[in-house]
């Protein structure tokens, strides 16, 4: 893979850098000192994809969607199952990553943020699994709105501390999660859940996250001799698309990465931060981000709790300014009716965050031939979900 | 480097070396009016620099009292335009004392950045201190301050390390020593290696040393004094205001909750006598 | 594989047969004979596994549970990770194989009945991907208990079918499920959840099942090059613990199920069919069940849903009787705490069936030697029983 | 079969072999003591074999109405030894028609198979249904009541095909002909291909070919009549005794609720006249 970035300062063209007070510059250097350490050494690799594979179930299957391409009669249609992975979505592999790299950094705590609670789930699992003890942030708002996941994270262990700065949601949690880290990095490691934050988190997480890209590669080969013609995969932070995109950057591969346009890009009410917000920083990466005309950060908003972040990893505002990857984004309406769409069709309920991504699919693939093939990356089932869905339909 | 012969607005205004007394004030809290009448209190008190907050949504490098003076100020309608215009009010009521903008970096970028280094000038803004932008990303923004005479305020933290050398040669206006790991606000025990990381700021700095970060008695102003240029009093000043917050927005109260102010902030940093 | 039964009656020894109204003769008949004819059909076996390994992400890990194990200091502790499947839960194999062999019978409806929701889950699932109607019908009661269950079915396409005969629970979703199909027989194929009913079912769901023995025998083999000292599973129907157990009836390894005590084996309150109920006949078939002295059918009690059934699958009263397997029960208070212990130990919340067979093997791993390796089959994940132990914990 | 020269119990008590009606009803449903009386009034209609129904937790071949009238019965109390009793209560009465225990097989299981077919005799009961066990599973029961002098009564269903002829060869009392797939239950339609599925009954059995599930009105009653050696009327029955529910209960009103009972069943079976 020859893509050059991030540069030696953790920019991705524009995007990216290292953001933060200088306090947490000493932190960052030793875990980035430690990853490129860690990554070259063979028995750190074969310890994650151990994990990986004994642990999480991985690979996680590639499922062609028989139904679904039937019924919309164009491209055929495969499924990347990362719904499949130990605790429902792609966030265990970077999570066993991070993780993983924290024991070997000598760390005996870790904390994390979340919002819906997939993170702090995933990190409150792998924390367990490894021994460590783990905070989650978590604001408090998302605390009331997910008690389930509250009390999965704490069965599991972990501690959830309630955040009450702010607008009480994930950016909050983040805020907070930084703040303790600065007065704990001695002897905690900050277990970031996307592709954003300062360097070197975004290219950290990218990299335990591109296994996804890197099996479907694979698998698609095996069974279709070729690559395929389009991929699609939702955009919150970005993790799961960058992982699914970035093995197939220099491919002849369209790659669409789908954002929540929540109530319609053209309300207040979305987190579509590419395609509606303005460069900037937020959390300690410059990116693009939805903010006021003050440079105040603003509440996203989409009724998917995953993808309501006002910001976006960076490489992918570098990927969208490059043109590699063209961003589009879906509704929550379009969004839950593709939910049902799969699940009728295929018997899988995704998450809604992945339902995003299926909804941009089914609208593209009908109009291709049946002699193209597209890949949709499911990043989750819909489980946690349920109630939010039940809800919909009920009132709908 | 040719032009070092003259000095900038801020070392013109900066009356000492030495004892330093930095207060940091929140802009809009309780309320704008009020922010003018507190600066002049606190140069009446004896500080020797202003720190003047703008508040920010997402002030990641501060504890909650200053977070909730952010909070406080935004409901206000404060922001990066508005506290700048506040300063040429300072100047009007006797400010003299050298002002220095404290801003997170996003709303600077919103703003333009030369647009902003040439509003700070033309607002007799003297320095400009962003938490969430070391060394390394300073780059951009240090150019447009230096071709306006802004000093650009850099920080050392008690794991910079290695850094601190890089940093402390390049410092302008002063040098800000984070006391200990964390964000803003009080701390019950100064950190007790802080004399050693002070001796090796010291070493490498050309501008006064002040420490900050969790100073709210008037024995950790001693203590912190003895091994460094000065002081940086934050979230203690908030708190103190904070006490007087309806007699601060009130016009007709406001007088005699300055004085108590200034008296609370003396005692503060001059001890009970 | 030499083990001889069922016999061409579907008699496990004294257990099993056909005690089904002469109308289900021919429709037994018509299932028995396809399936001997698909199990022979390399074509059909393909299909199904090709659907396991694409579908539902077989083959599942085997985990060691390497945290567990240093804490009891016994017996090297492996888990079969059944709560990886599609749907979260063994109850996938199963369906996937009928489905199968519902569509090759040219049946395009399908009827399944469910207690908790797990095997409605999976039927409707399977039915959604194969293209078939489905009705699962549940009791009012566990409707009204597991809600979100219910919406899932009905997202995936179901009909959910409320039953309000007898108790309003799984036995009598079961009795109405025949009834339904005594009359529908004709052009619906039934989908029985479990080891249990008129042979051939407790045959052929073993058949589908024993997906889990056999990848586990391989799997162990490879990590530790022999074979497992004990295995522990749970056992409702009984069809997780036939699957696991029988590729290694015949080997020297001692074989464990697990019953549900519920809230003790000397109160009314339990679900410990072969440990404490007796001889009759349930479903259709001759096994232990739960009864009075009458012989009337008493409603069993276990927190868990799953392991609620008055009866057993028959091939478990033979392997009983002959002492082939050991079963041993553990009580909702045991189970809980080990949904604690394995949680906390190695990240996994298991289902609260699963539970049991771990509360067990911790009992008396500690006991063993540490050359000594022991299986535990995790039959499902717990997120479909966080409600359940959110309350029991907050009461608690 | 050399025996055959002994007439059984249930042949002696068979009074003609043609245009059988045979009505099921449910011990304790109302009461036990109504059921006794029911089975008279049942004689008095022309019931030729009267099917006393045994409740049961799990009747997985009936129908709500039946598993109500079960439901209702546990709750008096009743089981199969209870059931077994009212037999020789209802000889006293002077029923004297052959009776036929309908049980699920798991209560017989329990009961013990010799025991219970001892019982049955010694409780004078003719014949015995397990509608849950088919010929292939017969042959334990089979060898007791045999024994013991008991008929087993077979069934065939409509999809029994190639089994017709086994079944219906060893056939005792009469034969059970299902009018079609599904549970006991009222239906608005005839099967309409019963009339090629009777022929093939008959053409095998030796003993006389009674057709039920779902037969309710006169109509279908003479539509089956036509095709075979008589009717089995269950549910019709159950709901006609439950409309009467609380007038057979009661002692004193149970002797109108009786007549009125006799004529709707009359009706039901020889018409409206
Ligand atoms: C299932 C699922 N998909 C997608 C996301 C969005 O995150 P990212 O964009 O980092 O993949 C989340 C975040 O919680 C998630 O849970
Ligand atoms: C996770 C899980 N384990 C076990 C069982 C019990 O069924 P069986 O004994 O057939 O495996 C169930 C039934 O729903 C289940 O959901």
């Amino acid at each position: 893979m020859s893509v050059v970035y991030p540069d030696n300062r953790g920019r991705y063209g524009d995007y990216g850098g290292q953001f933060v007070p200088e306090t947490l510059m000493a932190p960052l250097k030793e875990i980035e000192d430690a990853l490129n350490e860690a990554m070259k050494d063979e028995s750190f690799q074969k310890e994650y994809r151990n994990e990986l594979e004994h642990y999480s179930g991985r690979p996680t299957a590639l499922t062609y969607a028989d139904q679904l391409t039937k019924t919309l009669g164009g491209a055929k249609i495969y499924l990347k199952r990362e719904d499949l992975n130990h605790t429902g979505a792609h966030k265990l592999n970077n999570a066993i990553g991070q993780a993983l790299l924290a024991k070997r950094m000598g760390k005996k705590k870790i904390i994390a943020e979340t919002g819906a609670g997939q993170h702090g789930v995933a990190s409150a699992t792998v924390a367990a699994k490894l021994g460590l003890e783990c905070k989650v942030f978590m604001g408090e708002k998302d605390i009331e709105r997910q008690q389930l996941n509250v009390f999965r994270m704490q069965l599991l262990g972990a501690e959830v501390i309630s955040v009450s700065s702010g607008d009480k949601t994930l950016k909050d949690a983040t805020n907070e999660a930084i703040r303790y880290w600065v007065a704990h990095c001695d002897d905690h490691y900050y277990l970031i859940g996307s592709v954003v934050g300062p360097h070197p988190y975004p290219k950290m997480v990218r990299d335990f996250q591109r296994v996804i890209g890197d099996e479907t590669k694979r698998q698609f080969k095996e069974k279709e001799g070729k690559l395929p013609d389009r991929i699609y995969a939702c955009v919150g932070g970005g993790s799961n698309a960058i992982g699914m995109f970035y093995p197939f950057l220099e491919d002849d591969v369209e790659l669409v990465g789908i954002e929540a346009a929540g109530k319609g890009i053209d309300t207040p009410d979305h987190a579509a931060t590419l395609l509606n917000g303005t460069q900037g920083i937020i959390h300690g990466s410059m990116t693009y981000l939805i903010q006021d005309d003050h440079g105040q950060i603003v509440e996203p908003y989409s009724i998917s709790a995953g993808l309501d972040y006002p910001g976006i990893g960076p490489e992918h505002a570098y990927l969208h300014s490059s043109g590699r990857v063209r961003y589009e984004s879906i509704t929550d309406a379009e969004a839950l009716e593709a939910v049902k769409t799969l699940s009728q069709a295929e018997g899988i309920i995704p998450a809604i965050e992945s339902a995003h991504a299926i909804a941009q699919a089914v609208k593209e693939a009908k109009q291709m031939d049946p002699s193209e093939t597209i890949v949709i990356n499911v990043s989750g089932r819909g489980d946690k979900d349920m109630n939010t869905i039940m809800e919909q339909f009920q009132e709908g | 480097m040719t032009q070092m012969v003259e000095q900038t607005r801020f070392q013109k205004r900066l009356k000492r070396e030495k004892n330093l007394f930095i207060p940091f004030i929140m802009s809009g809290d309780p309320t704008p009016e009020a922010t003018v009448e507190i600066a002049y209190t606190m140069q009446q008190s004896g500080a020797d620099v202003l720190e003047l907050g703008v508040p920010y949504s997402d002030p990641l490098a501060d504890g909650p009292t200053i977070q909730e003076a952010a909070g406080r100020a935004l409901s206000q309608g404060m922001n990066l335009t508005e506290a700048m215009k506040l300063v040429p009010k300072m100047r009007e009521r006797g400010v003299t004392i050298p002002i220095v903008l404290f801003t997170y970096y996003n709303p600077v970028l919103r703003y333009g950045l030369e647009a902003f280094a040439k509003a700070m000038e033309e607002n007799d803004v003297d320095g400009l201190l962003i938490p969430d932008i070391p060394l390394e990303e300073s780059e951009e923004i240090r150019e447009f301050t230096e071709q306006y005479g802004v000093e650009l305020i850099s920080l050392v933290a008690p794991n910079s390390e290695e850094r601190i050398k890089r940093i402390a040669e390049q410092a302008k206006g002063f040098l800000y020593c984070v006391s200990s790991l964390g964000v803003t606000g009080e701390r019950k025990d100064m950190n007790p290696d802080i004399a050693s990381f002070l001796e090796k700021v010291k070493h490498y700095s050309q501008v006064p040393v002040a420490v900050g970060f969790g100073i709210s008695s008037y024995e950790q102003v001693k203590l912190v004094q003895g091994h460094s240029d000065g002081v940086i009093i934050g979230s203690k000043i908030i708190k103190l205001i904070d006490a007087h917050r309806e007699a601060l927005s009130n016009e007709t109260t406001r007088a005699g909750a300055l004085q108590e102010l200034q008296s609370e902030v003396e005692q503060l940093v001059k001890g009970n006598e």
